[in-house]
C-alpha cells in the first residue's frame, strides 16, 4: 500500500501537483526495483556492522540542486567511503510547504538548507540512489511524511528517519500531537507491507528530539513509545538515536540502555539498533575544539555499542558544512573504530549505576501508558497533561514545563520535572545531583537562566571560547593553554 | 539587572517569532524569557511564524515597538518573502528586527543582509544580547519621531 | 666559539666554499640576534607545553628550495599552528656531500629530500626564522653537523638534533665512532658556549636509531650516554626522543623512563624532555589505517607524559608528504591533546612492571660505561666488542648482532642479545616471552627472517593490508571489516 | 625454500648496496639474507654507497651477475650521476638493477623510471620479492648471450 493513496491523505496531498503522486510506482513494484539494485539496504549493513563491533558512519548531507546533490553524495563516497549515505531534506519540503520548495529550487537552489526530494520527484530519487554504493536514508524532519515516505520508496531508499512524536515536537508548532501520530502510523504500516514484499526498511526514530540538553531518559521513553507503535504497525527494523550529551558515562548508559529496552517492550525478533548523534547542541567554534568534540562523540558511540553514528563536521557552528568538512568529520570519526583502541575504555560500574537509573525513569514514564489500550491516545494526553514532555518544544503540542540543568560533572538532570510521572526516588536523586550547582531549593529565575545557558554552552566554555576577549580567533597554542584542565565550567557552578 | 526606564507606564511590547519554515526553538524560549525578565510585553507566536502571521500580531497589538524574528535554518529570505508588501500596506509599522543564521552554508558573505534590508528588515543582529539595547534605541528614536509627528502637526 | 673555527675541523670544511663559513656571525651576535628576535626559544616552548600537559606538536618538513620552504612553513604555521617547526636537511648536506646538494638544488630543488641549508646559507635561514611565529629545529641524521650547526645558530634557530652515536649508526657506513662522537662534542661544547651567552640550545637526541623494532632499552641506552657527554660538554636542556614501537604499555613505560633515567644519570639542574616519534617503521599505507596509528601515537605520548611528539601523515608510506598531509597529520595529533580524553587511561600496573626491566636493562647497558674515565673511549669500544649495539645498523661501526623480535603482545623483545651485557634474569624474561612466538631454542634462519618480516610489517599486517589479494585499494567499509579484530598477525606467531 | 638450479657449480654472484646518499639499511640486510639464503654470493656494500665503491666491486668481481641497488631517499638520480660512464667506460659490465623509493615526494609518476633508465639502470623492480625471478632471467639470457658469443667465435 502506498501512502499517499490511502483515503485519509486527500486532502494534504491536493497541494502537490498531481503528476507526481500519480505516477508513482506501486509498493511491488518499488520493491521490485530495490531488489534490482543490488545493494544492501540500511537494515543489512546496520546488522554487518553491529555483528562485526564497527560503528555505522553516516553524515548529515543535503543541498537544494540535483546535480550538486549527484556531487556531494559522489564525493562524500569516493572520499570518506561512509557506510550509509543521507538525503537531507530541506524544511519547506519537511512542512509540506513545496510551492516555497519548489520556487526556492527554481530561483536560487543553493537557498535550500537540503534537498527537496518530492520537488525533484522519485526518478531523480533513484538516480542518486544509483550512483552510489552505499544505501541512503531519509533525514528530514516532517510532521507528517507520508507523501514523502512513498517518492523515498519509489526511489529505493531503504531508511527513512522520523516518528509522530519525533518529528513533531521538534519541528512544527502547530500540528496537532494526533495527527502527526496518525501520518506516522500510516507511514509504519507502509513500512509492513514492504516488509511482505521482502523489503526491510529501516525505521530511525529521532531521539535527538530538541537537542539541546535533553535528558536521557525523555529522549529514550518517547523513542519506546515510538518504536512499540511502529512495531505494532508492522516495522521490523528500528533504529533508536540518541544525542550526545557530552557526559561520557551518561552518554554510555544511555545507548547501552537500547538494547536492555528493546528486550523489554519490543516484540521479539524486531531488530534495534542504537544510533548516537553526535554532540547535537551548541557547537565549539573553532575547528580544533569541535574536533575534539567530534572525535569525544564517536568513542562515546563506540564504548555504548551503538549500531551507527551520525557524524558533524567542524563547521557545525556556522552553517551546513562544505563537502571538504563533511569528509574531514567522516574520517576523524572513523578512528575512534580503530582496532589500536581496545585499550579504551569507561568505568563500567558508574555506567551501569547510570544505566539503573535511566531504565528506572524510562519505566516510570513509559510503562503507565503502555498498559492503556489505544497508545496514540495515550501519549496525546500525556503531553498534554505534562506526564510526557520535552524541553524547548518548538511545537505547542508539549508544555515544555521540565527544565534540564547540567550537574556538577556535567550530566544532564531534571531542575524541575513539571508533571513528570517520577517515583519519589527519582525525584531524590535529581534534588541531589543538582543541589551541588545551584543550592537547595528552587534558584532565582536570574539564576536558572544564567544557568541554563551555561549548561548550553557548556562545550564553549569548557574549551574557554565564550570568556570575554579570549582568542576565539587564536587557535591552537593559545586556545589549547586555556584548555589544559577540562574542568566544568566554574562560572555556572557555585 | 538592567530594567527598563520607565517601569511605571504600560509595558512595552515586542512581537517575537521564528520564521515560517524555521523550527528552531531554543533561542526563542530564551530572548523571550529575557525580554520578559527586563520587563516587556512580549507576544511570543514561537517557531514556524508566517509574514501572515506577525502582520496579524501587530494589527492586534498596534503599540507593539517592534517585530522581532529569529531564523536559524538559513531560509529567511523565502521565509519573509511578503514582508515589505505587509509594511507597504501598513499592516506592519513598527520597525523589523532579524538575527541568527541568515543564509545556507559555513561561509557568510554581506550579501545575505543586503537582500533581507531589501526585503524590508530594518535592522539586523548578530547576537540575541543585543536586542535590549537596540530596542531601547528603536523607543528613543520613535519617541523623538513621535515627537516631530506632533511639532509638525 | 663556533664550532667550524676550531682545527680539527680544517680538513673537513675544505669541501665549502670558503665565503660561507668566514661569513658567519660569531656567537655573540648569534646570541644577540636571537634575543632581538622576540620569539622563545624551543626549550622555552617545551618547558611550557611540560608545565601545561599539554604534548608539544612538531612536523617533520623540508623541501629543497628557498621559495618553497617558506611557503611549506608558512602554511602549515597557518594552518596547524604546530607548537615548533622543522628544517628538516636533505641528505646529501647530512654526508657533506655539499656539492651534490647544491647541484641538485640549482638543476632540480625538488629533486632534493630536505633543505640544504648550507648551500642557501645563515641568511636565508634567518628569513625562514623570521617568518613564522614557532622556533625551528635543525633535524637531520649528519655524522659530522659542525658546519651545519654554525649555519643553523647563525640563522637563529634554538633546537638542534643529533648525536655523535644516533647519528652516526643509523646514517653512515663508514664514519669512525670516535669521529662523529668527537665532532658532536664539539658542537655540544659550542651550546654550553651559547649558554654563557644567554641562549639555551635544546639538543634532541635521536633515540629513534634505525627506526625499526629497536627496543626501547638500546633507545634509551644511547641517549643516557649521548646526554651525559653533552652536559659535560656543556648542553643546559636535552630532549630525549624515543620511537613509537607499537606497544602502548611498552612504549609508555619507555616515556616515563626518561625523567627516572635523567634524574638518576644527569647532573641536577639540566631541563630533560621526553619526545616521542610517531611510529618510526614500515606504516600502513591506506589513509585510514595510517591515521589509526598516527591517533594511537598521539595518545602515546599523552599517556607517557611526553613533553613533545614528532608528527607523521598518512602519505608515510609513500614518500616525502606534501603540506596538506602534513597539516592533517598535526590536527589529528592535536586530537590527543584533547581536554575531553581525561578519562582514556592505560594499566599502571603493566606499565611499572614493564618500566622496570626497562630501567634494569638500560642499567646493565651503561652503568660499567659511565664508571669509565673516558666515555667517548669506552663507548667505541663497547660498540666494537657487541657490549653496545643496535639492529639493522647502516654503519659499519654498530655489529647488528641483536637480532629483535615481536612478542605475543607485539612488544618489542631480543630475540639474540649478542654480546649485550644483560644480567641472567633479562635474559630469563626475554627469553620466556619470546618463546610463546617461536618455541623454545633458536629459531631456523628460515623461521626467523620471516618473522622478523612479519614484525616489521607489523601494523601493516594488523590492519590485513599485506595479505594476499586484500584490498589495499579498498579502504573504508572492507578493510575495517577485516581489521576488527585487533590481534597480533597470527602468521608470524606459532 | 626456493634454491639455484645450479647447486654443484660456483655459487652466482651479485653486487649489493645502497645508493650513495642513502642510509636505509632494512631492506639491504633483509635482501642480503634472503639472497644468500636462496645460495648467492653476496657482496654487500652496504648503505651510502657511491659509483665508484660499485665500480671498484664489479671489477674485483668480474663474474657478478649483476648489480642491486636499493634507494630509498628519493636521490637515486643525482646518487647513480656517472653510473652511465662507468658501463661506457666498461667498468660496470653486468646489468645495474635498481628498487626502492626512487622519487621525493608522495606522488609518482613515470618520470623517474625514464630518468633512471636514461642514466644507465637496465632493470627496475618495485618489490625486493621480484629480484629472484629477475635474476633468474638475467641468467639465462646471459648464458643465452654467451652461447651466442662462442657460437659467433
Ligand atoms: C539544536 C539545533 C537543532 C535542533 C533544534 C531543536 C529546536 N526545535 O529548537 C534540531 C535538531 C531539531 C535542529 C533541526 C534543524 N536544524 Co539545527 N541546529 C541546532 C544547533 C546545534 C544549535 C541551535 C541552538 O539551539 N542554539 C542555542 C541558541 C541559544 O543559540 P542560537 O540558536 O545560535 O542563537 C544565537 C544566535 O544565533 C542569535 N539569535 C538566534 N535567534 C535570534 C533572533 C534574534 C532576533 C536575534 C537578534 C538573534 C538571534 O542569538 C543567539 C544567542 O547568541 C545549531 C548549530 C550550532 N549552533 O551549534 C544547528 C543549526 C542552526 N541547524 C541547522 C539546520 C539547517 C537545521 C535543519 C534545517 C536541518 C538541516 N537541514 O540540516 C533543521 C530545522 C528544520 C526546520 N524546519 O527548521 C543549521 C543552519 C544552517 C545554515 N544556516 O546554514 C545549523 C547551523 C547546523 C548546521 N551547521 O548545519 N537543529
Ligand atoms: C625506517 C626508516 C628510516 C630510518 C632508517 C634506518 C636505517 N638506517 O635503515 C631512519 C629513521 C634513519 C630514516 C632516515 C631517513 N629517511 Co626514512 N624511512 C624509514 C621508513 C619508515 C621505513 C623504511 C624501512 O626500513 N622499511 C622496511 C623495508 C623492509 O621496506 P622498504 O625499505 O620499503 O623496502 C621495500 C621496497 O622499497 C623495496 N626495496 C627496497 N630496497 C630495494 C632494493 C632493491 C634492489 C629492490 C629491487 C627493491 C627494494 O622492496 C622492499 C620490500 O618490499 C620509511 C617509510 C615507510 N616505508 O614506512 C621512511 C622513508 C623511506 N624515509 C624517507 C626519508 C626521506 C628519510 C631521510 C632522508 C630523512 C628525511 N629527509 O625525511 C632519512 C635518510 C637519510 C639518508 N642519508 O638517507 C622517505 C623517503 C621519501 C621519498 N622517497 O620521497 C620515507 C618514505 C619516509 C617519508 N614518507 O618521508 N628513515
Amino acid at each position: 500500500m502506498s501512502v499517499t493513496s490511502v483515503p485519509s491523505a486527500g486532502a494534504r496531498s491536493a497541494t502537490v501537483p498531481l503528476a507526481c503522486s500519480t505516477s508513482l510506482p506501486t509498493p511491488s513494484q518499488s520493491a521490485a526495483y530495490i531488489a534490482s539494485l543490488g545493494k544492501p539496504t540500511a537494515a543489512e549493513i546496520l546488522q554487518d556492522c553491529k555483528d562485526r563491533g564497527r560503528v555505522a558512519l553516516q553524515p548529515r548531507c543535503g543541498v537544494g540542486g540535483h546535480e550538486e546533490m549527484k556531487r556531494l553524495l559522489a564525493t562524500l563516497e569516493e572520499e570518506a567511503r561512509p557506510d550509509l549515505l543521507t538525503l537531507t531534506i530541506d524544511s519547506h519540503t519537511r512542512l509540506k510547504r513545496f510551492g516555497e520548495a519548489r520556487r526556492t529550487l527554481h530561483l536560487r537552489p543553493a537557498d535550500l538548507n537540503g534537498y527537496p526530494l518530492v520537488a525533484h520527484g522519485w526518478q531523480r530519487g533513484r538516480e542518486l540512489n544509483e550512483l552510489i554504493d552505499a544505501p541512503l536514508e531519509i533525514r528530514h524532519g516532517s510532521p507528517d511524511a507520508r507523501l514523502l515516505f512513498d517518492v523515498s520508496v519509489a526511489s529505493g531508499i531503504t531508511s527513512f528517519e522520523g516518528g509522530g512524536i519525533s518529528y513533531n515536537l521538534p519541528y512544527s508548532k502547530a500540528v496537532p500531537l494526533a495527527e502527526s501520530l496518525t501520518a506516522w502510523q500510516d507511514v509504519d504500516r507502509a513500512c509492513g507491507e514492504l516488509a511482505e514484499h521482502g523489503v526491510i526498511v529501516d525505521r530511525e526514530l529521532f531521539g535527538t528530539l530538541t537537542a539541546v540538553l535533553v535528558p536521557p531518559s525523555i529522549s529514550l521513553a518517547i523513542s519506546v513509545l515510538e518504536a512499540v507503535l511502529a512495531t505494532r504497525a508492522g516495522v521490523r527494523c528500528v533504529s533508536v538515536a540518541y544525542p550526545q550529551g557530552g557526559h561520557l558515562v551518561q552518554d554510555v548508559a544511555a545507548l547501552r540502555s537500547i538494547p536492555v529496552l528493546a528486550e523489554r517492550y519490543l516484540p521479539a525478533g524486531v531488530k534495534v539498533h542504537a544510533v548516537l548523534h553526535e554532540f547535537m547542541g551548541v557547537f565549539p567554534r573553532e575547528r580544533g575544539n569541535a574536533e575534539d568534540l567530534i572525535l569525544y562523540g564517536a568513542l562515546a558511540a563506540r564504548l555504548g555499542g551503538a549500531s551507527k553514528l551520525i557524524t558533524k563536521t567542524y563547521q557545525e557552528a556556522y552553517g551546513i558544512p562544505d563537502t571538504a568538512a563533511n569528509v574531514a568529520g567522516l574520517r576523524l570519526a572513523d578512528r575512534a573504530n580503530s582496532p589500536l583502541l581496545d585499550f579504551v575504555t569507561v568505568d563500567d560500574g558508574r555506567v551501569t549505576e547510570e544505566q539503573r537509573w535511566i531504565l528506572d525513569e524510562v519505566a516510570d514514564l513509559v510503562e503507565p501508558l503502555l498498559q492503556r489500550p489505544d497508545l496514540i491516545e495515550a501519549v496525546v494526553e500525556a503531553f498534554a497533561e505534562g506526564r510526557l514532555d520535552i524541553p524547548f518544544s518548538a511545537s505547542r503540542s508539549a508544555r515544555s514545563d521540565i527544565i534540564p540543568r547540567r550537574d556538577a560533572t556535567g550530566a544532564i538532570r531534571y531542575r524541575t520535572v513539571g508533571a513528570l510521572p517520577f517515583a519519589p526516588a527519582r525525584l531524590r536523586r535529581n534534588e541531589e545531583l543538582l543541589h551541588a550547582v545551584d543550592g537547595p531549593g528552587e534558584p532565582g529565575i536570574d539564576t536558572l537562566m544564567a544557568g541554563l545557558t551555561g549548561d548550553i554552552d557548556y562545550f564553549r566554555r569548557l574549551f574557554r571560547e565564550s570568556e570575554p576577549h579570549t582568542g576565539a580567533h587564536a587557535p591552537g597554542r593559545s586556545r589549547t593553554a586555556a584548555a589544559a584542565t577540562p574542568t566544568a565550567p566554574g562560572e555556572s557552578r557555585n | 539587572m538592567r530594567t527598563l526606564p520607565n517601569q511605571h507606564s504600560a509595558p512595552p511590547t515586542v512581537v517575537l517569532g521564528v520564521a515560517a519554515s524555521d523550527s528552531h526553538a531554543v533561542a526563542n524560549h530564551l530572548i523571550a524569557h529575557s525580554l520578559r525578565g527586563l520587563g516587556y510585553h512580549v507576544i511570543n507566536l514561537g517557531t514556524c511564524t508566517t509574514v501572515e502571521e506577525f502582520a496579524e500580531a501587530c494589527e492586534q497589538y498596534p503599540h507593539a515597538e517592534a517585530v522581532v524574528i529569529g531564523s536559524l535554518n538559513g531560509h529567511v529570505h523565502e521565509d519573509l518573502r511578503g514582508l515589505d508588501q505587509a509594511k507597504r500596506s501598513g499592516r506592519i509599522t513598527c520597525p523589523v528586527v532579524v538575527g541568527g543564521n541568515l543564509s545556507v552554508g559555513s561561509h557568510k558573505d554581506a550579501s545575505a543582509h543586503d537582500r533581507l534590508y531589501a526585503a524590508g528588515v530594518d535592522h539586523i543582529l548578530a547576537d540575541a544580547a543585543e536586542l535590549p539595547r537596540l530596542l531601547d534605541r528603536l523607543r528613543l528614536e520613535g519617541r523623538g519621531a513621535r515627537l516631530t509627528d506632533l511639532a509638525a502637526s
